[in-house]
């Protein structure tokens, strides 16, 4: 049977033990892609979805029409965000192993997707993020005490023990809860913007979910209804090329890219590199102009990497060739933007040592802190109680019962 | 009580600028049953919306709209056609304020028309609420008459929580008991028909005692409560009928108060009965009321088939099946 | 709250009181549109999905790249299929009032499809059709009757008692069973089409849907899926403008042709004169080639219009137009081919006047021996045991007793 | 049980030639739990898919695979994760015989991990098998160790009606009692470890008594089976355990036989408790038991909450709810 099959199989390109092969990314120079405006019709803009938007190019200048032209000082604040984030991760990726934490995700390699929006966008820009998305609130400032304090489910956690570690929200922060559930914040991306529409308000959303993600209905219901109420939203797929063990050929992307889904619609699609945190940075902003024009949604591919595992339960060396990352064609985006800085004079290796370890000093004095709160193993701890809290506004009878049976299961604790 | 859904929310969609209907069909036509008739041409199409044919797209905007501070009526066209919608539901809607501590939450009602009576076959007919009621986060709810209907659902609007609102379809125009070769009769016949024109609200998580007994206790909703009044009068029964009209939160206490001073209960419900709400019913009553039981209780529930187009009467759990339910409850010892 | 309102909600183009409106519709005269290999990368053709591929011209010859130079004696067998596909609707439709059958949907204006499908199919390829392609049983020689026995749930009926009427199916016809619920039978067609690929068959799957259907999920599922594995399997969007009472803006129409999501997930689209039986009969050939051969899918989407009420159920003067099929741009499907036919000298008013009069009695015979096998309302009736059986292959305990329950119900019948 | 449920499913793939496999995943990698390891290489991509991130996507595809004569096995990554196939599954796979009268039908087995202990938080933790049980046309399955593993999921495959088969995940790799803070046992130590390695089959619609006692009877499934032998144990309790195995068919007279004669009955499961699978045993428990009952029925579940991370273990139906409640029942007079 498997002799006469003629089932075409999407291609991995390189599995272990084999060299990593990135000859089917379709790529560009920088500067190379013409920059619309952004009230341009979004049929007359396609090839901005099958390009790619690039402003740093091999000699790390800054080239091209996307040039969003920042300042040394907006730069620098950016790379410290990165960094930010990246020492975070690092951190906690070690201390999940010692069983403070259940579990973690990095987004280490994507760092740039984050920032670089979030830096773009406004303050009340309403963001509904994946699980890989930390930098937002870093850059919206939430300290990192907060996030460390959910992360160990303690007596401080936001999510009162009730959610994975990683599964953050921020309401005073514009950034919606995260779901378990792939793709779901999407659709719902949309319809915040329409009641946004409706209500007159200048606000826009922005969501972003994995290229694998895109395989789910909620990605069609997002561009359908995004597209028929022409709402003011960016929708972005994160194409950092796996989805644990799937290649993204597995989600489409064997035949078209994925900004091309835009199109479609009938709605604008741009493809970026999304390791540039400039490229990113200036994509965001033309889209967002586009969205407050009320010329309607855009749909942005970023083409970044998954440099780490996929989380703190997976191992890529299964699946995945070694040294894989040092080789891929778009590079590091913090690297990128160091190397960038220091070629217009505005940074150095001995700045960026001295940040990184500031921001180390950071990172380990609020876990510090944090842990003085309670760990998943250690006292305090939250009150088992709050687990019949917020399943609806008020408590109902039958989980008051239930509590006080807890209680006496509990020894009246 | 197509003119009572329809009044409760003209009514809350002129008082609050926050509340916005969606659905397909639902605006310039005015819904597949006319529930939403004239509502868009008085409020406009941003506060009316006809949407594409996606229930689960239809679930998601309302829950993103509501995270903005709307209020969302979405109209599933047949409860039969919510599935699509189910991820959205059981996953997103049910559960965004206990993920978010309470920091965001969804009020979002969803109405749908459920239960069969119309020729409609296995995919116009179904009653799913068991599979809504089994979900922790949903309020779901059932009238069985235009008072409540139209009093649960501006209480639906009003409420803070998500709630699953079903319709059901078979007593839109009229009270039925059960028999399809009578006349249909109009509301207007019905002392619950008498629908006052404003704003008042029925509670949710309240039964009602729609009729007092001391033979045995008939608990249902929707529209076998007219269906078991009539078996019960068709047996000369006493019987204390209790039109549950929430599910979750149930009124367990209404409920077991009633059985434990009759002794004799009988649920009743239309959707199929394997792992039906029915079963919910028939156990918590078992465990609060066992002591004061004199017979078992007994369900009476559409069989653990699809629903036929062509046996619909035979389906239906009509006045013979129940009435042979209360018999054998009564003469049980 | 509405005066503010910055939504953008599509525009119906007439309603009822208004003139009928088709300035929207974006037209291509016949023969205008190049005709690709049938093996072409699909991203190389999209000039297929945002055109009108047209064959029939206003004179009602054929021309262009697209003619199939099909004989005149499938051509007269095409009219025939066509009308008394419209027969048999028409007589249904005014039987449905009398109370013996319970609902009935016609097809009127949309025969083409079907028909020119079918009959550019193999007998062996798989047909997953929504409740509008009638057409199909009809070219496949379903015996009228036993469409008419389903319609009435008598004794006779295939489905036992259990469907709605129209809700066929045909196994050794090759037809699937039709769903109440809209666009499940897409990804089930690409399911079917990776199976005939697994196992190396040459039969391809075809499916149907309408445009407002195209909004569900499943719309993106079936394209994903083919475009993944590159199924065998050619996905059709019956444009017929309304979806009920609400017009195909809403379902995404007013940004994009429907054919244009194809090259979106890089699979090929091509948008056919729906009404045009030598463009359908052309472009279905060429789709069933390409999948044929193992280049991939193909989404057609057929422009045609619902010249009748969506069901008989439904009133289309509280929405639409009246007369607004008779000014609808691409014709009437039965006209046009009628017409081709007495232009090329293969027909004449006399011919179609005696064919019409032969099937009009042809239905009336049928729908008098269907009867006799029972109505809604008259005996002989199906037995309602049957309800219990087909739920499982073996019919357990549990449903044993229902059924045993059901017959004391009914007083031992 | 992992490398049991990988041998039923590497058996029937060299078996039969039209099974084939598909799930996130679930190729080159062998699955996130490792159930499908090796079966890729040892058949091929043709036979052993990888598939997009779409459950709907899957079910269909499996739907039509299957209506083409192949018998698809899907694996759905976490239970969790079934809702966006949820409208294919009910309103297309358990309906497509009935529908057709028996000319198409779609021999699909759908695999998924269920049930919390792994601290999956209210996303990898979920219980759902109510919410299938409900539907006419599905079979439910859950196994509670490794030899029923193999042998239903064989049966399964080889079943011509489509089968939901949930593998509660906590015990892939060892029975569990209920208690997290016992280092973990493996398989090994348990009798039911004992996995031919050729083809066997264990019927679906057959409870198993997996212990025989007076004192009373616990109805309960997965990983609850071992929770309730610990706790019976620990009370020095003669009690009858009943592995209910297949829900639906369910097999109500070894469950009904044992009560009859105990005349005391608990039953026990992981999901939430309102309208959850065990309001159905216990309310056909009651209706044939009635008069041999000495004591209520009583339920064992999770609380009617989402599956909250960090209180997992005040969460789970642990020997402590399940001791409270054979108490209860055997302390009732
Ligand atoms: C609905 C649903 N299906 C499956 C999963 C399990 N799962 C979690 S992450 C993941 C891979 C997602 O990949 P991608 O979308 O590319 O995001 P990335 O992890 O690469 O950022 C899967 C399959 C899930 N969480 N939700
Ligand atoms: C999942 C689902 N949602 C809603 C419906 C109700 N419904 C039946 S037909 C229809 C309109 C379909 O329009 P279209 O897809 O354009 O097909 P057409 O009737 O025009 O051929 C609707 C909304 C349904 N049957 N299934
Ligand atoms: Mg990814
Ligand atoms: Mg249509």
């Amino acid at each position: 049977m498997v002799a006469q099959s003629r089932l075409h199989v999407p291609k991995t390109p390189a599995r272990p033990g084999e060299a990593p092969d990135f000859s089917y990314l379709k790529l560009l120079p920088a500067g190379k892609i013409a920059r619309p405006e952004p009230g341009a019709p979004a049929l007359e803009i396609r090839h901005l979805s099958e390009g790619l938007v690039r402003v740093l190019d091999e000699e790390h200048r800054a080239v091209g029409p996307w040039n969003p032209q920042l300042d040394a000082e907006t730069l620098q604040a950016a790379l410290r965000h990165m960094l930010l984030t990246r020492v975070f991760d690092d951190r906690m990726q070690r201390i999940q192993r010692s069983g403070k934490i259940s579990f973690y995700m990095r987004s280490f390699g994507e760092e740039a997707v984050s920032v670089a929006m979030a830096m773009a966008l406004r303050p009340s820009d309403m963001l509904f993020p994946s699980y890989r998305n930390q930098g937002l609130y870093v850059v919206r400032g939430r300290p990192i005490l907060d996030l460390m304090c959910q992360l160990l489910s303690n007596t401080r956690d936001m999510c009162k023990g009730r959610q994975l570690p990683v599964m953050y929200h921020w309401r005073d922060g514009h950034i919606f809860s995260i779901s378990g559930n792939l793709a779901t914040q999407f659709p719902q991306a949309v319809g915040w913007a329409m009641a946004a529409a409706i209500k007159g308000q200048d606000a826009i959303a922005v969501s972003w979910l994995g290229e694998g993600s895109s395989a789910e209905a909620d990605f069609h219901h997002a561009l359908l209804f995004a597209s028929v109420y022409k709402a003011p939203v960016i929708l972005c797929v994160v194409n950092n090329q796996w989805a644990i063990s799937t290649f993204q050929g597995h989600a489409g992307g064997e035949r078209q890219t994925f900004a091309a889904r835009g199109p479609g619609y009938g709605i604008a699609g741009v493809r970026v590199d999304g390791n540039d945190f400039l490229a990113v940075h200036a994509v965001t902003q033309w889209a967002a102009e586009r969205a407050r024009a009320g010329c309607g949604p855009t749909l942005i591919e970023h083409v970044t990497y998954r440099a780490a595992a996929h989380s703190t339960s997976d191992d890529p060396a299964r699946y995945r060739p070694k040294e894989d990352y040092q080789r891929f064609p778009l590079g590091d985006p913090v690297d990128r933007l160091k190397n960038h800085l220091i070629t217009v004079g505005k940074w150095s290796e001995e700045r960026h040592k001295a940040l990184t370890a500031e921001l180390e000093d950071h990172i380990a004095a609020s876990w510090k802190e944090a842990v003085r709160y309670g760990t998943l193993t250690d006292p305090p701890r939250l009150d088992p109680g709050l687990m019949f809290e917020d399943v609806f506004k008020e408590m109902p009878e039958h989980l008051r019962r239930q509590e006080a049976e807890l209680r006496e299961e509990m020894g009246g604790k | 009580m197509i003119q009572a859904l329809n009044s409760a929310m003209d009514i809350k969609l002129g008082q609050d600028p926050s509340v916005v209907i969606l659905g397909e069909d639902i605006g310039y036509f005015g819904g597949v049953f006319r529930v939403t008739d004239g509502l868009q041409r008085k409020y406009g199409e941003s506060r009316v919306l006809d949407t594409p044919i996606a229930e689960g797209g239809i679930l998601a905007a309302a829950i993103g709209m509501a995270v903005n501070g709307l209020r969302p009526v979405a109209e599933i066209q047949f409860a039969d056609y919510i599935y699509p919608a189910y991820d959205q539901i059981v996953s997103e809607l049910a559960r965004i304020r206990y993920r978010s501590a309470g920091e965001f939450y969804a009020p979002v009602t969803v109405r749908t028309p459920c239960g069969g009576g119309i020729r409609g076959g296995q995919t116009h007919s179904q009653s799913p609420e068991a599979l809504f009621a089994h979900v922790a986060g949903l309020k779901v709810v059932m009238p069985s008459n235009p008072y409540d209907a139209k009093g649960l659902l501006i209480s639906a609007i009003e409420d803070d929580d998500p709630v699953i609102y079903f319709e059901p379809k078979r007593i839109y125009n009229g009270p039925f008991d059960g028999d399809p070769h009578k006349p249909a009769v109009p509301w207007s016949t019905h002392p619950k028909s008498e629908v006052p024109d404003g704003h008042y609200t029925v509670p949710l998580g309240k039964a009602e005692i729609v009729r007092a007994g001391d033979d045995l206790t008939i608990v249902t909703y929707g529209t076998m409560v007219h269906v078991s009044e009539a078996a019960a009068r068709g047996l000369g029964l006493d019987a204390e009928i209790i039109d549950v009209r929430t599910m979750v939160p149930l009124d367990s206490d209404t409920i077991c108060n009633s059985v434990a001073r009759t002794g004799r209960c009988v649920v009743v419900h239309e959707a199929t009965r394997f792992a039906g709400l029915g079963a919910e019913l028939s156990a918590t009553i078992q465990e609060r009321c066992f002591w004061n039981l004199q017979a078992p209780i007994l369900r009476v529930a559409g069989w653990d088939t699809p629903y036929p187009h062509a046996f619909e009467w035979e389906y239906f759990p009509g006045q013979a099946r129940v009435a042979k339910a209360l018999k054998a409850v009564m003469e049980a010892s």
